[in-house]
């Protein structure tokens, strides 16, 4: 089957692989420039990540809908005795997330200056990037651990050099949190290879194992549980939570925004590529635990949200809330909550990476994200509230806006095999509503300090720098449609995987049928 | 009565233990040196005794070995003593515990 | 008929050609001590190194003809089958000859800083590096330990060479006792199994075990409990370990490395032939005692470490936890696992190497403090990317050859099923890289912004550094070569 | 000429772009001018849409047209689209929000002359009036919920629109959240519905099988829970009177003309799954917010916040049509509410700028010589109001009435207590009016008072004069005369019809009005005439609206927050704590092993003694075999 697949991609073009190479290669040129040109740093870092961008928009491009299978996939022998190859494939899962990707890096590089070393700022993104891209490209579980465990460095660096005053402090917590996830998840994926291996030669290959099923029903719990904890912190769920606040707080500007953006999907899209397709049974016997500490982040998050003091801090735990919405879907195993779910990674990585950005030129400009430190913003710096308030009200969820289009999605779907779950998660709108408006209520309304006064307002450099996100937010929100059809035949084959391999079965939805009411309870076990 | 390897590997072993327990107790270190002299001493006689026991001369050219690097062993650690009693005289092996946690 | 042998005595056949790599060494040992002799002025150190440079590539060339030898020729042994000539006694000896190579070079600008005689500390280095061979390869245990003293006693005046300091006198006493009294254990460990078997060499204890119904277990069981103690002892595993940090710490940098780094691999490969060729056919006897060692080990390093605020005591109880990992291959006692084991070995002797070039570097041994290291991201930016590497090989981050080691032993592990050791090894090497992690922090997250003095170093150690980094990521991206070559070097006795 | 639909909404969608894009340029009056006149061709756009359904034949059913956009949310079996329904009562809806839309653009260049974000102002109306065009003429349930959201965004915008005011603020906010916890019933209904029909399609949902009585209760009441966030009945009602910190067009065309009435349009809209329970309780909650707004009316000495209890009052009077069934009787108060309570509510906004911007009754009185018009129509709206024949409010209010009386299980109740707020609400109205444009002038002279300009003179007419005729378009008693009755049919599944003989209807009706006038007489005595002491009449628990709101506060401040920031505790202290605990343990660990490191020679070498001995035994006896 490899050896197929290898044939009817060997003549294009790797592009896949070249996604992978360029930023690395970016990141090699920059480390050879002449440390007396500085300035020169982010700009050359741009190209190359703007090339990454580029390839990357071409793969969407050329991604051929209602396709269920990966495209574009690329085999080559890489450590033949261990039986690991480079594998690297994209399907409608893993597209969209291999696009934001590809355009937050360079926007990032081109909106945040580090005020010192940019040589190795640059370097660390990119290679960041390089790494992100790994991880959502990456179809055997050898080299998907590589990139999922080599993005720790340079975010770590990023946090440790770049960051805040408690920065060392985060950081480290930053990484050994997720390597302690991610440390069982390997004994897991040798098992999964060596058991399931049989008669057969010993594979890491995610496709091929998924169709063997070897595993016995408890082994592959165990397992599932090893992937899941890893996941489930990089996600994070609550109540693995906590290094996210602190990294997010400590980091950068560009470490936040990409770490909101790209890095916690990674543990959702790993849920999803790895838990459901290789351990369905393992997925369908531990949904209920797992949906419920999805519902408990998104409320949890939401209150803890709602009495932070920093902004950022806020911030950080709304992504909380809304990571929580995206595994609740997941785990509800319906063709819209799984859209949904997948859609919400997007939007949430378009709406947080922004507030993200936002608060940190808010940061530039007044060196405080303390709440009570700023009042009356939106009088002096009109243009700037909003766009934060377009943002703002994408988190909260307003139709119209990407936000609503996700959580609506998640939660429709959900409610067919969660019912309960999803009364309980739609509570999060409300708490979205509250703490949102109410931060945006203590800084930008109310009357200005002689400060508050000088708060200069957006630049049109920031402006374009915001716009895409913006125009993201809009579009997605108004014609989700481009996404959802390009991802939908993958979220189906995902759930045929699973009802084939499980006793789950999907509900037929959308056909008129009298609901009894503890219909939703039948499928959680 | 007759003796037979037994009591050699018994009394090989006695000396080994010997040795071991009082490089564990003592604190001087020249003495703790002839210890370890006599463990090897031990595990000397357990070679002779084997050696007679399986008919083979083998065990016994160990003897030898050992004896030479013991001797060896013998040269460095006396060296080395001789360097810490210089410059501290009468130093027993606790005063040696600068390096510890 | 004894006296028939005695009035016409017929050595044992010698393969010279086989030996000819400790000879070379051993060769160049005379000649600096001679040069140091008889030259009217005092020698350079240039030319120690340059000496033991060339007998080492020299004797590494002949390693590879023996290893076509093998190659085409299959293993063979020599001098009464009592030294080994095959893939695991060539993997040993190239990977001590590049030890020694890299050791010569990063105690070049140290000898000439520390004041310490260039001539005996090469003479001496050479000495252990043959001894170390001798180990490697012996086919005999007599021959092994020979090997072991050789190694040891040269290490012991390299430690003490540095007499002016009374840690490095203590740090030498106490390995000096300790290892006599190790080796002690060993020998008599060496003595029941001549006992029980009837023999030393390896090839006919093998043979033996295969072959015979056994009368006395006891005998032999506490032969391997002893043996496996002295080697224990060497490698620095627990309960055995606690001579390594004070040692480390008190050692010249470069003779740490050494210790770390060839030492441990040699020891490793004397319990690797012992244990996994030698008592293969017990291997359900002496594996669960390696897996309870290889999990007290873990354990101990890692938590030991963290505590530790100078970088050397830190580095001593990483290389303890890194002891741990290779016995955890060991203790799968499978072809798998020594080739696990013998891949981890050879990165990780690189990465030691590189770390203790760069720790000689920083400065005199009166101390490692973190502090020393602070602000280096800065002021040697190079330098700290490459010690940031070599760091993170040894927490065994991906794209870093530690990580390749660290998932063949997991791997191992998991094919023997002992999937709680597998475990065990994750979770303690995530506990061991929070200590790495704060000497990186300690580089790069500076409160205050002011350039540190630069340390002085010498181009040779930048080579070091340089060749063990790039070592480090080359196989950490392509490993295949480095694992064909351990494979290739799984030990087979043979009599010759 | 129906096609044209998409035009309505688009157009104030336009307005709102050329404003967002230049409306800084633009600047006073421009900008105004620009939105006025992007609501009023929406309007007549609406008129032409209207002629052209018209046209159409009415019982054959062929008065419903879909027109879709593009699939908004195509997701497997679900699919929504971005499209438009137009049927008599969205149009019937669609007609009023554009038509008092545009007349409170109109009034808002005048009231809002000289204020620093003058284009921002329009900018949020155009953004509001479109958003609630995509409510009313949406044709699935989510792209009524995009509006229903849109709508409340826009009314937060509107509330918090001077932010500087720290009550402003708050109101807004409150305003919002309060909606959102509407908003959750509007979801979870619409995913019950989805679940139970299999679509999301008022057309389809119209013509689906009727779902199970739990499953059909339930969606009815989480219907119902939207529309009391929305239309601000009892528990969730708090919100609009602080609402009327937003300028006063505000109030008037989001707080009492068209928003707030968005609710009863939802409920009327999905008629057909309203079950009987669902409706009982429907009705009764009605009433209830009918009565206590009304209490709360009586006492209010804030010019706009009477207006504001009134609305809810009135809004409880709507809902209680519904649940009696009459849902036409709904739909023709929410029209004619719409004329009279937006007349009002302009009227006291001219009163407040003539005022410069002073809201306490208690400093007004006298005005109608200084400001006539607005004092005439005021007075139109306040007889309207309080149900005087043959004013507008009379024949609606009528109509709620009787059907209240037809209800079938405690009829006569809920038509006691419509009564009685029909007796308040003529009271407090009285009141105002005397308050403020008779008895003696309490301003000071300094003040001088003056009529506003035309452009707000203009629609307070306008909007007297459909206060007046506005109850034509529904008259009992002759057949043919019930207009709109007619022309809503199609909508229903079980149109309503009164049972009730005419003398009955009669006596209803003469009972209804002497209530209103005997109000209008106690508040003539009492407030112009002095004859009857006030003090008793103000009680402090009604001008404090039963201390509901404050009650909340004193809950969500309290008991709420400390909840929260022990939460937010917790989170730092245990679930942070315990990680960073796990790292401490790990120290302790090590530190409980430290000792042995001791540097002694001895203690080393009884480790390897020891280690040595256990291996021997454990080997040589076999302890683990």
């Amino acid at each position: 089957m490899i050896q197929l697949v290898a044939a009817q991609t060997a003549s294009s073009f790797p592009v896949l692989n070249a996604l992978i190479i360029v930023p690395i290669a970016g990141a090699l040129v920059v480390v050879l420039l002449p440390n007396s040109r500085p300035e020169l740093m982010r700009p050359v870092g741009a190209i190359f990540a703007s090339i990454a961008a580029a390839l990357s928009l071409y793969v969407m491009a050329q991604f051929s809908i209602h396709e269920a299978g990966f495209q574009f996939q690329s085999i080559q022998s890489w450590i033949p005795s261990l039986g690991i190859n480079w594998h690297v494939g994209v399907d409608g899962i893993s597209l969209w997330l291999v696009v934001l990707t590809g355009l937050i890096t360079p926007i990032v590089l081109i909106a945040v200056d580090p005020h010192h070393d940019p040589k190795p700022y640059t370097a660390w993104l990119l290679l960041l990037q390089a790494g992100s891209f790994g991880a959502f490209l990456a179809l055997d579980l050898f080299l998907f651990f590589v990139m999922f465990e080599i993005v720790l460095v340079p975010m770590y660096m990023l946090i440790g050099g770049w960051g805040y005053d408690d920065r060392r402090y985060a950081a480290t917590k930053f990484f050994l949190y997720t390597m302690a996830g991610s440390a069982l998840m390997l004994v897991a994926i040798v098992s999964v290879a060596t058991l399931s291996a049989g008669n057969q030669d010993i594979t890491f290959n995610v496709v091929e194992l998924a169709q063997r099923q070897a595993l016995s029903t408890n082994t592959a719990r165990l397992c599932f549980l090893a992937f899941a904890l890893a996941f489930v912190i990089k996600v994070p769920i609550v109540p693995v939570h906590t290094w996210l606040p602190d990294a997010h707080t400590q980091a950068p500007t560009a470490g936040s925004v990409v770490l909101a953006a790209v890095m916690l999907k990674l543990g959702t899209y790993g849920l999803l590529r790895f838990g459901l397709y290789l351990f369905p049974e393992a997925s369908v016997w531990a949904a209920p635990t797992l949906a419920t500490l999805g519902v408990i982040g998104v409320v949890y998050g939401a209150i803890v949200a709602t009495m932070q003091k920093d902004l950022k801090r806020l911030v950080a735990y709304s992504s909380v809330a809304h990571m929580g919405f995206i595994v609740l879907g997941i785990f509800a195993f319906t063709t819209q909550s799984l859209e949904g779910g997948v859609l919400q990674m997007i939007n949430h990585g378009l709406s947080t990476g922004a507030l993200f950005l936002m608060v940190g030129m808010l940061y530039e400009r007044r060196k405080t994200r303390a709440i009570e430190e700023l009042s009356g913003i939106q009088s002096a710096a009109p243009v700037f509230a909003g766009f934060f308030t377009v943002v703002m009200l994408s988190s909260i969820g307003v139709p119209g806006l990407n936000g609503f289009v996700g959580e609506f999605l998640v939660l429709i779907g959900s409610y067919e095999t969660r019912r309960w779950w999803t009364v309980i998660a739609a509570t999060g709108v409300i708490l979205a509503a509250l703490y949102l408006l109410w931060a945006y209520q203590r800084v930008f309304h109310g009357e200005p300090t002689p400060d508050d006064e000088q708060t200069p307002d957006l630049t049109l450099k920031e402006g374009l720098v915001l716009a895409p996100f913006i125009a993201g937010i809009v579009f997605l929100g108004l014609y989700p449609k481009p996404l959802l059809e390009r991802i939908e035949p993958a979220v189906d084959d995902l759930i045929s995987h699973l009802e084939q391999h499980s006793d789950y079965v999907q509900p037929d939805l959308g056909a008129p049928v009298v609901v009894d009411e503890n219909h939703g309870s039948e499928d959680d076990h | 009565m007759e003796i037979t390897t037994g009591w050699y590997l018994v009394l090989g072993a006695l000396l080994f233990v010997i040795g071991g327990t009082g490089l564990l107790i003592r604190r001087n270190p020249l003495v703790m040196l002839m210890c370890v002299e006599l463990m090897l001493n031990g595990v000397n006689l357990s070679f002779v005794a084997f050696a007679r026991q399986l008919d083979d001369i083998g065990g016994q050219t160990v003897v030898f070995f050992v004896l030479v690097v013991a001797a060896a062993e013998v040269v460095v650690g006396l060296g080395l003593l001789v360097a810490i009693l210089r410059r501290q005289p009468g130093a027993t092996a606790d005063d040696l515990s600068a390096l510890r946690g | 008929m004894g006296a028939l042998q005695i009035l016409g005595f017929v050595g044992p056949s010698v393969n010279w050609w086989a030996l000819l790599p400790q000879i070379i060494l051993l060769g160049a040992a005379l000649l600096i001590l001679l040069a140091s002799a008889l030259a009217p002025q005092r020698t350079s150190t240039a030319f120690t190194t340059i000496t033991t440079l060339c007998s080492a590539i020299t004797s590494s060339i002949v390693a590879i003809g023996l290893w076509n030898d093998v190659k085409t020729g299959g293993p063979s042994s020599s001098i009464a089958s009592a030294f080994g000539i095959d893939g695991f006694s060539i993997f040993f000896t190239l990977l001590i000859l590049i030890g020694l190579a890299a050791t010569a070079l990063l105690s070049h600008g140290y000898l000439d800083r520390e004041g310490i005689d260039p001539p005996e500390f090469h003479a001496l280095l050479l000495c252990s590096a043959a001894g170390a061979i001798v180990m490697a390869s012996a086919n005999d245990l007599i021959v092994m330990f020979l090997g072991l003293e050789a190694l040891s006693i040269g290490i012991y005046v390299m430690i003490a060479m540095h007499h002016r300091r009374s840690e490095a006198r203590e740090s030498a006493i106490k390995y000096f006792v300790l290892g006599a009294f190790s080796s002690a254990f060993l020998l008599y460990g060496i003595a029941l199994t001549y006992g029980a078997t009837g023999s030393t060499n390896l090839v006919h204890i093998r043979n033996y075990l295969d072959a015979v119904v056994f009368r006395d277990q006891h005998l032999l069981m506490a032969a391997m409990a002893l043996l496996l103690v002295g080697l224990s002892f060497k490698v620095a595993a627990a309960p055995f370990h606690f001579w390594a940090p004070d040692v480390y710490q008190g050692a010249p940098s470069p003779v740490t490395g050494w210790m770390a780094s060839i030492a441990k691999a040699a020891g490793f490969a004397a319990l690797l032939r012992i244990f996994f060729a030698a008592f293969a056919s017990h291997d359900v006897d002496w594996a669960p005692i390696v897996g309870v060692l290889a999990l007290i080990t873990l354990v101990v390093g890692a938590v030991m470490a963290i505590l530790q605020t100078d970088v050397k005591r830190m580095l001593a109880f990483s290389s303890v936890s890194h002891a741990g990992y290779v016995l955890v291959a060991v203790h799968a006692a499978s072809a798998e696992g020594t080739s696990a084991a013998l891949f981890y070995l050879f990165t990780y002797t690189l990465m030691v190497l590189g770390t203790f070039a760069v720790v000689g570097a920083m400065g005199t041994d009166d101390g490692h403090p973190l502090s020393r290291y602070a602000g280096l991201g800065h002021s040697r930016p190079i330098l700290a990317i490459g010690f940031t590497v070599l760091l993170l090989a040894q927490a065994g981050i991906p794209t870093t050859s530690g990580f390749i080691a660290k998932f063949q032993v997991i791997a191992a592990a998991v094919n023997n099923e002992s999937y709680f050791v597998a475990g065990v090894a994750m979770v303690t090497a995530v506990i061991g890289a929070f200590m790495y992690l704060r000497i990186v922090m300690a580089m790069y997250v500076t409160d205050e912004e002011k350039e540190r003095t630069s340390p002085t170093w010498h181009w040779t150690t930048s080579v070091v550094v340089i060749a063990a980094v790039s070592f480090t990521i080359l196989i950490g991206v392509v490993p295949q070569l480095l694992i064909e070559f351990a494979e290739d070097a799984v030990p087979i006795l043979i009599r010759g | 000429m129906v096609e044209l639909v998409w035009l309505v909404p688009t157009l104030p969608l336009l307005g709102f772009c050329l404003l967002l894009v230049a409306g800084r340029v633009f600047g006073e009056p421009r900008a105004g001018w620009i939105a006025t006149a992007a609501a009023a061709t929406s309007f007549v756009v609406t008129l032409v849409v209207f002629v052209g359904l018209l046209g159409k034949d009415g019982h054959a059913g062929e008065r419903s047209y879909e027109f879709i956009l593009f699939d908004w949310l195509p997701a497997g079996s679900l699919k929504v689209e971005a499209g438009f329904l137009v049927d008599p009562l969205s149009i019937t809806m669609a007609l009023f929000v554009t038509g008092v839309g545009a007349l409170i653009h109109l009034y808002s260049i005048g009231y809002m002359h000289g204020d620093p974000k003058y284009s921002k102002f329009f900018l949020y109306l155009n953004l509001f009036l479109f958003s609630m065009l995509m409510l009313v003429f949406g044709n699935n349930l989510v792209v009524t919920f995009l509006g229903w959201e849109g709508v409340g965004a826009c009314s937060y915008f509107l509330i918090s629109f001077w932010h500087q005011k720290e009550s402003a603020a708050t109101a807004g906010k409150k305003a919002f959240v309060t909606n959102r916890v509407g908003d959750w019933g509007f979801m979870i209904a619409t995913f019950a519905i989805w679940s139970a029909l299999g679509t999301v399609t008022y057309t389809e949902i119209a013509n689906s099988p009727a779902m199970s009585a739990a499953t059909g209760t339930a969606v009815s009441l989480l219907l119902f829970v939207a529309a009391a966030g929305k239309s601000a009945q009892l528990p969730l009602y708090v919100w609009l009177p602080d609402a009327m910190e937003g300028p006063t067009p505000v109030s008037a065309m989001v707080h009492a003309a068209t928003m707030v009435t968005s609710g009863v349009y939802l409920l009327v809209r999905m008629n057909n799954v309203l079950t009987e329970d669902a409706l009982l309780i429907i009705a009764v909650i009605g009433a209830a917010t009918a009565l206590f707004a009304a209490l709360c009316a009586v006492a209010q000495h804030d010019i706009k916040k009477v207006l504001a209890y009134s609305t809810i009052s009135q809004l409880g009077y709507m809902f209680l049509a519904i649940g009696s069934g009459a849902y036409v009787a709904a739909i023709f108060h929410v029209i004619t509410h719409a004329f009279f309570k937006a007349l009002l509510f302009l009227g006291s906004g001219s009163v407040i700028h003539g005022m410069h911007d002073e809201q306490d009754m208690r400093k007004m009185g006298a005005l109608r010589a200084a400001m006539p018009i607005t004092a005439a129509t005021f007075i139109v709206g306040w007889l309207a109001i309080a149900g005087v024949p043959p004013f507008s409010g009379f024949w609606s209010k009528d109509e709620i009435l009787l059907a209240a009386w037809e209800q079938k299980n405690i009829g006569p109740l809920l038509w006691a207590v419509g009564l009685i707020t029909a007796f308040l609400t003529a009271y407090y109205m009285s009141r105002q009016v005397i308050l403020v444009f008779f008895g003696e002038q309490r301003w000071e002279e300094d003040v001088n008072p003056h009529e506003s300009t035309w452009t707000m003179t203009t629609p307070l007419c306008v909007l007297a004069g459909a206060a007046i005729v506005g109850g034509a378009i529904n008259l009992p008693l002759v057949k043919d005369w019930l207009i709109l009755e007619h022309f809503l049919e199609p909508i229903f599944h079980h149109p309503h019809h009164f049972s009730s003989g005419t003398t009955t209807k009669i006596v209803l009706a003469i009972v209804s009005v002497a209530a209103g006038l005997v109000g209008i007489s106690i508040a003539t005595l009492s407030w112009l005439m002095r004859r009857i002491p006030t003090e008793s009449l103000e009680p402090e628990l009604l001008e404090n609206a039963m201390y509901v709101d404050a009650t909340y506060a004193r809950v969500v401040g309290g008991v709420g927050t400390t909840g929260f920031q022990k939460t937010a505790d917790f989170d730092a202290e245990i679930v942070d704590g315990t990680i960073n605990g796990v790292g401490r343990l790990v120290m302790k660990l090590g530190q409980l092993i430290q000792p042995t490191q001791s540097g002694y020679m001895r203690n080393y070498a009884v480790g390897v003694a020891v280690g040595a001995l256990a291996i021997v035994v454990v080997l040589a006896w076999g302890l683990l075999l």
